[in-house]
């Protein structure tokens, strides 16, 4: 099957890696990612307010794209994902502001048609978690890795509704579904003061430090994440422990991921 | 053509009669006109040869008629039924309203009834004779020869839209067995339905407002059993006896149509009757789609017993503010 | 008269044990709504026929609303399922005939919904006057 | 007068219903920035619904939210802060000059491994 | 032709505030059939019913229009009026002019004008009315009361009291409820097994109640005074009257890894159990999905031992039916699940729990022999925290959650925090609260000892985040009047669940058309003057199914109830509703429309011998109305398609003579 696809800017510089693999990944598991034309930068984080109307608008843009390619739109980081799947929420919610944005789109009105999936979803409700299961080729037996959601995963969990916000197991689920032990820490969900990094450095380590520490306290060896901020920072703020990519290990236990190291 | 012969029918009911298994025999006889066909009570192989019918214009459904029979008539009635007619004879059924036991029903295959008003448009006026065989000859007053027409082209608008070919119910079947068939009837309901609002109130308007009310429409209907009805009697509140404008030709049809609904098996009797050609079965089949898209697929008469739309219900059932927009309901 | 004062007639019929205490209670808690709005009791919302309804808006009713118990909820149990087949089917077949559906609605209010009755028959009234005098479900003989 | 005015804005801005609020706390308790806030989520709720808004104006509390949601999923009454908390930080940096992110001021954050979307988020949340 | 008196009310300035009421009786007295109308302050009142009850025998009055309050308010009143004038009480119309006009119009032409046109509704409906005489049942002398919990426990000890048979259904293996699970009691601290087991006891003993244990209602036919019950007794696999209740099968039943349900999970039992020591009846039940001799035909061990050969692996679920002249719900509560607040890591930690299984820790016949232990380590705790209103309190939109207050949280965290404070003095206690709500007797002064004596430390806020770290519970809350966020290295997390209505009571509601409210609890007829009754007649409410209740409290509202069914089954009649179907025999048809949306199996059919107009007869299935059984929902009326089914007092011409009133 095919679906669209949106990397946003960080995959594109930083997180190569995020997209590479995810995309490989995605190909093994029978599931083209098709990175829609000319996308624009989601714009980084969803402001709440409803009288920001022009911030929003690339995200519409990439919404009214995937709707126009009759496909869902599949997001892999987390900031993206959120970003856009809280702009499509308020374009099938809010009327006078999906009025707004209609008048400067200037086609067809859109009002919230397009199915949005982070990576993770399509894996569990698309492919499937079994399915997932089945074709991989590396089990990463043993491995104690913990994952790690962020916030913008999982919240507003009204508009988000990928999991429960307070005790997640998709990401969970994906550690088993490549073979390899889950370990469960209450901070997984917990903020690690990503978007203040560069504003207030100390408290994005003080955050950061207690993710890491509640993950080794729980013996994880290993963290995955599916957010280049996340990633960023807990490994820019002392983890001792491996940060990765979740599409990195999903790669690896497919066996696809020598062909992205080019 | 009907593949089965007259001569075949009358045999079969006059051994019936004469083996003791019936007493009378409930079938079609001449009218004043060829076309004119009417139903009759024979009782003896001579009434039966005498005035005993069968063509393309036997549309008449004889089992409303089996109430008053039955009730009457000492020993069995024998009464033939094309697969149509099946419907109406086991929806009476369910209902209670006549002993199947006084009844030996004999199902016969059906090719489709002609539409004398097609017949009449394709040979113009003044009919004095009909002969059906291969094809219908029509022989006017102004013409010099009959003229022959394919039964196929001037079939009832229900037999061109013919539902089933399937007998429900018989003691005994003549011919060959049917099926049920996939027919295109709600295709001019849906046609309505895509009107605007405007357009429709023009289009019944139009339609109603022809009503003479002659109730041959509730007269021949299978499912108008009522001992008493509620337009003929004072106490209803809905007494009239002639519409005296267009409220009242509404009423009449909205309330006629609503009694039926669940009940009516759209065996096209209203249409075929109505001296105004008022296309009284898309009142019907309107209520019959509905049903089957709210409710789930429902033949009235398919079985004895079934239960009704009308009278049965689900926790989940469709809200009636949201019946209006149909689109919505199909996805 | 001009178009905007144009005061509609409304007949709401109401079941005892639930709508009928619904607007009861709008009443006690001072809610407004139009006069126009002119309640009938019925033991159940079940026990309205088709024929009240077009004997309403042939004695020159605009607007027809019919209140239950919520499904589920009915003090006989299944009454108001009945209700929603049967209006369902009569809704969608005056539709059919090309009778304005605002004219007709069903609503579920409970007898602790006073607020709710209020809002839906303001709503209701409103809807209704927009539409003006009911012309296609009208008997001229029974003119105001 | 003026408050109103600008209070009224803050609440059609966020829409948010500060009198949902049943002053429990839980989205200070909630908040993992807390401890660098001047007047946390709960104050926010409380003086935006007074109209006591200058401060909170003029704090640098407005630059701590991390913008998590926390406390808008735990909210036990549907309160959700943040919005909150976003409409008013909206309502200083949209005054005249009060960009609380000056482009200027960027390299010196940078360093080899920041992420693009830092810099277009940190720009979205604290500039107009 | 009628002979109708219309009498307005004022009802002070309720009414005629709004409405002219001399417009009103000026205006009706106009209308068909009226030849009197009068106005007056209070209608209701002795001298407003002397007045009706004069104007009847001067005017030779038929029937009477009030025109008043709400019919659900003083209908009867009038139709006693009625009666005690020498009317049939079913002469009697009300126009509702009072919460359906005056109190929601304010201009005095239009409340004026509305209040005229529904007496002429009324004037309408009461020239069709006709005399109706109810209908009179019998009454079965005995009384179902569901669950059998301290609810159901003390309504059924009171019934029985008065010398009427009573049965209690239970679901579970025995009675007792969630009181039996308690450790002490607030705010006296008796020990609750100490003043509930001796009540168990005496249901047990009580020749008037029989105890229907590991049962269920499963159906639910008839009305008041006449209930048809179906009682589901699920197989427990021992016969009850045979086992002794030794426990010799419990001592060796191989299968002990069976989480115990008694001590919430919190320990083991076996696959054959007694729930606990006092159970009534205390009888073993074998668990069907942990046995093996029933999963798999291996074992029998218990068969083996049983010197009362008590055991019968083949027995069935069995079905009784039994007549019921009342029925009692007291269904009872739980705790709602934790599964979407697990911000406190309920579900990720052991030593996260809620204050019913800190109940069972307490408890001395607890896993813990009543010693305050940790469920993961069985350490003492050192700091515990408990939170208040998790659950409770919650704004609809936030789907989570009850919008209702609990109610007995606040008082049993007190009873708690001042408990453990007593036992262990060297263990530091925070309860985080939002409010202290604590209107009881004694409930006040109860908290304030706990706060002033024990040295509870009392937080005003709530806690955010519970993350299990090593072996502690990092809490972090906040602390609203030192505004301040707290960060405790607790021991133990104990969460006030919100109480949420059994799961069993929708379904039974459904059975016993008595209606809930949106969070399930099932609703008093008047939430006043009638808190006991159910509005289904002969239903009745006992305890926590009604709202959230302490002890007390719901032992009351069970003598209430039991008060209530007493006064029911103490008559030896009751008069029924006469406004209910009936078949013109003439008209109809036999069709059985009728009788498939009977809700109450009213209908049934019978061949009748017609004699025709020329003499001939005619046998034909007509529907025929079980009056003691039809309660006049009118589904029937509109099925019938000839129109032969009516509904007295609610007939299809009065309701289109309001029609045309209304409309004219």
């Amino acid at each position: 099957m095919k679906v669209a696809y949106f990397p946003g800017c960080t995959l594109k510089n930083k997180a190569k890696q995020l997209d590479d693999y995810a995309k490989k990944a995605a190909e093994a598991l029978g599931v083209t990612l098709e990175e829609i034309e000319e996308w624009q930068c989601c714009g980084g984080v969803f402001t709440t307010a409803c009288d920001e109307v022009a911030t929003k608008l690339s995200s519409v843009r990439d919404l009214v794209a995937a709707k126009n390619k009759e496909q869902p739109l599949v997001t892999v980081c987390s900031a993206c994902h959120n970003v856009i799947k809280q702009t499509n929420h308020a374009m099938q919610t809010n009327k006078e502001f999906a009025d707004k944005v209609n008048r400067y789109m200037g086609e067809e009105p859109y009002s919230g048609e397009t199915q949005v999936y982070h990576y993770l979803e399509l894996l569990r409700d698309v492919v499937g978690f079994d399915a997932v299961k089945e074709k991989v080729v590396n089990k990463l037996s043993g491995k104690k890795i913990a994952a790690y959601y962020g916030c913008l995963l999982l919240r507003p969990n009204g508009v988000m509704k990928m999991d429960d916000p307070e005790n997640p197991t998709i990401m969970e689920d994906f550690i088993r579904a490549i073979g390899a032990d889950a370990v469960v820490y209450a901070n997984r969900n917990e903020c690690c003061g990503g978007y203040i990094a560069m504003e207030s450095p100390d408290l994005a380590k003080k955050k950061s430090n207690a993710v890491i520490e509640n993950a080794k306290a729980a013996g994880a060896e290993m963290i995955i994440t599916a957010c280049p901020l996340c990633k960023y920072n807990l490994i820019k703020n002392g983890a001792d422990i491996p940060v990765v990519y979740f599409t990195e290990l999903l790669a690896e236990a497919l066996g696809v991921k020598e062909d992205t190291n080019e | 053509m009907q593949k089965i012969t007259q001569t075949k029918l009358i045999d079969k009911a006059a051994s019936l009669l004469k083996d003791g298994t019936v007493s009378c025999v409930l079938g079609w006889s001449k009218g004043e006109f060829d076309y004119d066909i009417t139903p009759a009570v024979f009782k003896t192989e001579e009434e039966l040869k005498e005035g005993f019918v069968w063509n393309d214009f036997c549309g008449a459904n004889f089992s409303k008629y089996l109430i008053e029979k039955t009730r009457k008539t000492e020993g069995k009635i024998l009464v033939f039924l094309k697969p149509c007619d099946t419907y109406s004879f086991n929806q009476l059924l369910t209902e209670h309203r006549f002993d199947r036991e006084k009844v030996y029903a004999v199902g016969i295959p059906c090719e489709g009834m002609a539409d004398v008003e097609k017949v009449k448009a394709a040979c113009g006026d003044g009919i004095i004779k009909i002969d059906c065989g291969e094809k219908i000859a029509v022989t006017t007053l102004y013409a010099d020869d009959a003229i022959e027409i394919d039964a196929k082209d001037v079939l009832l608008e229900r037999c061109v839209n013919c539902k089933s070919k399937k007998h429900v119910a018989y003691d005994e079947l003549l011919g060959e067995e049917g099926e049920v068939l996939e027919s295109a009837r709600f295709d001019e309901v849906e046609k309505l339905e895509t009107m605007t609002p405007d357009e429709r109130f023009a289009f019944w308007q139009n339609e109603l407002s022809r009503c003479i009310r002659c109730n041959a429409c509730r007269d021949v209907c299978p499912a108008c059993t009522c001992e008493k009805c509620v337009f003929n009697n004072p106490q209803s509140g809905v007494e009239n006896k002639s519409p005296a404008n267009s409220f009242e030709e509404k009423m009449f049809h909205i309330i006629r149509a609503y009694h039926v609904a669940g009940r009516c098996t759209d065996c096209g009797e209203c249409s075929r009757v109505c001296p105004q050609n008022i296309p009284l079965h898309l009142l019907n089949r309107k209520f019959i789609k509905d049903m089957n898209e709210f409710y789930g697929e429902y033949q009235a008469g398919a079985e004895v017993g079934q239960r009704a739309p009308l009278v049965n219900y689900t926790t989940d059932d469709v809200e009636p503010g949201e019946v209006f927009d149909r689109g919505d309901i199909d996805a | 008269m001009q178009m905007n004062e144009y005061k509609p007639l409304i007949v709401a019929f109401c079941c005892n044990w639930c709508s009928y205490a619904g607007a009861d209670l709008a009443g006690n808690n001072r809610l407004n709504y139009p006069a126009d709005v002119k309640i009938i009791r019925v033991p159940c919302s079940c026990r309205v026929n088709p024929m009240f309804i077009l004997r309403a808006f042939q004695r020159g009713a605009d607007g027809v609303i019919i209140c239950g118990c919520h499904p589920g909820d009915c003090h006989y149990t299944s009454g108001n399922y009945y209700t929603r087949r049967r209006m369902a089917m009569l809704f969608s077949m005056l539709d059919y005939l090309g009778i304005e559906k605002e004219r007709t609605r069903v609503e579920w209010v409970s007898a602790a919904e006073g607020a709710k009755f209020a809002a839906t028959m303001n709503d209701f009234a409103e809807k209704v006057a927009a539409l003006g005098e009911n012309k296609r479900l009208e008997d001229l003989r029974c003119k105001r | 007068m003026n408050n109103k005015y600008l209070q009224e804005d803050l609440l059609r801005m966020s829409g948010v219903n500060p009198k949902k609020c049943m002053r429990c706390g839980k989205c200070s308790a909630t908040c993992p920035a807390y401890d660098e806030m001047e007047y946390h989520p709960h104050q926010f709720v409380s003086m935006v619904e007074n109209g006591d808004i200058e401060p909170l104006i003029n704090s640098d509390s407005l630059y701590k939210c991390l913008t998590c949601f926390a406390c808008v999923d735990r909210c036990p009454r549907g309160v959700e802060p943040a919005k909150l908390v976003e409409a008013v930080r909206l309502a200083a940096v949209r005054r005249q000059g009060a960009n609380h992110l000056k482009a200027d001021m960027v390299p010196d954050m940078l360093d080899d491994e920041t992420p693009q979307q830092l810099i277009v988020s940190a720009f979205r949340k604290y500039s107009k | 032709m009628q002979r109708i008196g219309v009498f307005v009310c004022w009802c002070g300035s309720n009414i005629a505030g709004t409405v002219d009421v001399q417009a009103v009786s000026d205006a009706l007295k106009n209308e068909p059939g009226v030849v009197f109308s009068t106005n007056y302050q209070y209608m209701c009142s002795q001298a407003g019913q002397d007045m009706i009850i004069q104007a009847v025998k001067e005017h030779n009055l038929t029937g009477i229009v009030v025109c008043s309050c709400s019919p659900r308010m003083h209908e009867a009143t009038f139709r006693r009026t009625a009666q005690a004038a020498g009317l049939n009480p079913y002469m009697v119309e009300i126009a509702n002019i009072r919460e359906q006009c005056s109190w929601v119009h304010k201009d005095i032409p239009i409340g004026t004008e509305k209040a005229i046109i529904l007496g002429k509704a009324a004037v309408a409906k009461v020239n069709l009315n006709t005399p109706l005489t109810p209908g009179e049942s019998p009454v079965t002398k005995r009384a179902l009361v569901i669950g059998g919990g301290i609810a159901g426990i003390q309504t059924a000890l009171d019934i029985a009291d008065a010398g009427f048979p009573v049965d209690i259904v239970e679901k579970k293996p025995t009675i007792g409820g969630k009181m039996a699970q308690l450790d002490k009691t607030f705010p006296t601290l008796d020990c609750a097994a100490c003043i509930l087991t001796p009540k168990m006891v005496d249901v047990a003993q009580n020749g008037k109640i029989r105890i229907f244990s590991y049962s269920e209602v499963t159906d639910v036919k008839g009305f008041v005074g006449n209930f048809d019950v179906t009682i589901k007794k699920n197989a427990r696999y021992v016969k009850e009257d045979i086992c002794t209740g030794c426990g010799a099968c419990v001592e060796k039943c191989p299968m002990k890894k069976v989480p115990n349900e008694f001590n919430l999970g919190m320990d083991n039992r076996s696959a054959i159990y007694i729930p606990f020591a006092q159970a009534v009846p205390k009888v073993a039940t074998i668990d069907p999905n942990a046995c093996n001799m029933l999963k798999n035909g291996k074992c029998g061990l218990c068969a083996r031992v049983c010197a009362a050969g008590a055991i019968d692996y083949t027995q069935k679920d069995e079905y009784i039916e039994e007549k019921y002249g009342a029925i009692v719900v007291a269904t009872g509560f739980n705790p709602i699940s934790m599964d979407k607040f697990d911000e406190f890591a309920y579900n990720q930690s052991k030593d996260v729990i809620t204050s019913l299984e800190f109940e069972r820790l307490t408890n001395a016949a607890g896993p813990t022999a009543g010693k305050l232990l940790r469920p993961s380590d069985g350490k003492h705790p050192h700091t515990i925290v408990f939170v208040q209103c998790v659950g409770s309190r919650c704004d609809a939109c936030a789907e989570k959650g009850k919008e209702y207050c609990s109610k007995i949280c606040c008082m049993y965290t007190a009873k708690h925090a001042m408990l453990t404070r007593d036992k262990y003095p060297d263990t530091d206690v925070y309860v985080f609260y939002i409010d202290v709500r604590t209107p009881g007797k004694n409930f006040d002064e109860f908290y304030r000892r706990a706060v002033e004596e024990y040295g509870v430390h009392y937080v005003k806020g709530m806690v955010g985040k519970v993350v299990p770290e090593g072996d502690k519970l990092k809490v972090q809350a906040s602390d609203l009047l030192s505004n301040k966020q707290l960060h405790i290295d607790a021991d133990l997390v104990v969460l006030a669940a919100a109480i949420e209505p059994d799961k069993s009571a929708r379904p039974l509601a459904t059975m016993l058309t008595a209606s809930m409210d949106t969070n399930d609890f099932f609703t008093e007829a008047h939430p006043k003057l009638r808190p006991v009754e159910s509005p289904t007649a002969g239903v009745f409410l006992s305890g926590a199914c009604q709202g959230p209740k302490d002890i007390p409290e719901t032992v009351s509202q069970a003598g209430a109830a039991a008060s209530k069914v007493i006064g029911l089954l103490a008559k030896d009649k009751l008069t029924g509703n006469p406004c209910i179907a009936h078949s013109n025999e003439l008209m109809c048809n036999g069709c059985s429309s009728c009788e498939r949306v009977c809700p109450y199996g009213a209908i049934t059919y019978e061949d009748k011998e017609f004699r025709m107009p020329d003499r001939t007869t005619l046998v034909r299935r007509i529907a025929v109305v079980n009056p003691a059984v039809c309660q006049g929902c009118g589904a029937c009326t509109v099925a019938c398609p000839s129109g032969a089914m009516d509904l007295h007092g609610f007939a299809s011409g009065q309701i289109m003579a309001e029609v045309d009133a209304i409309c004219k």
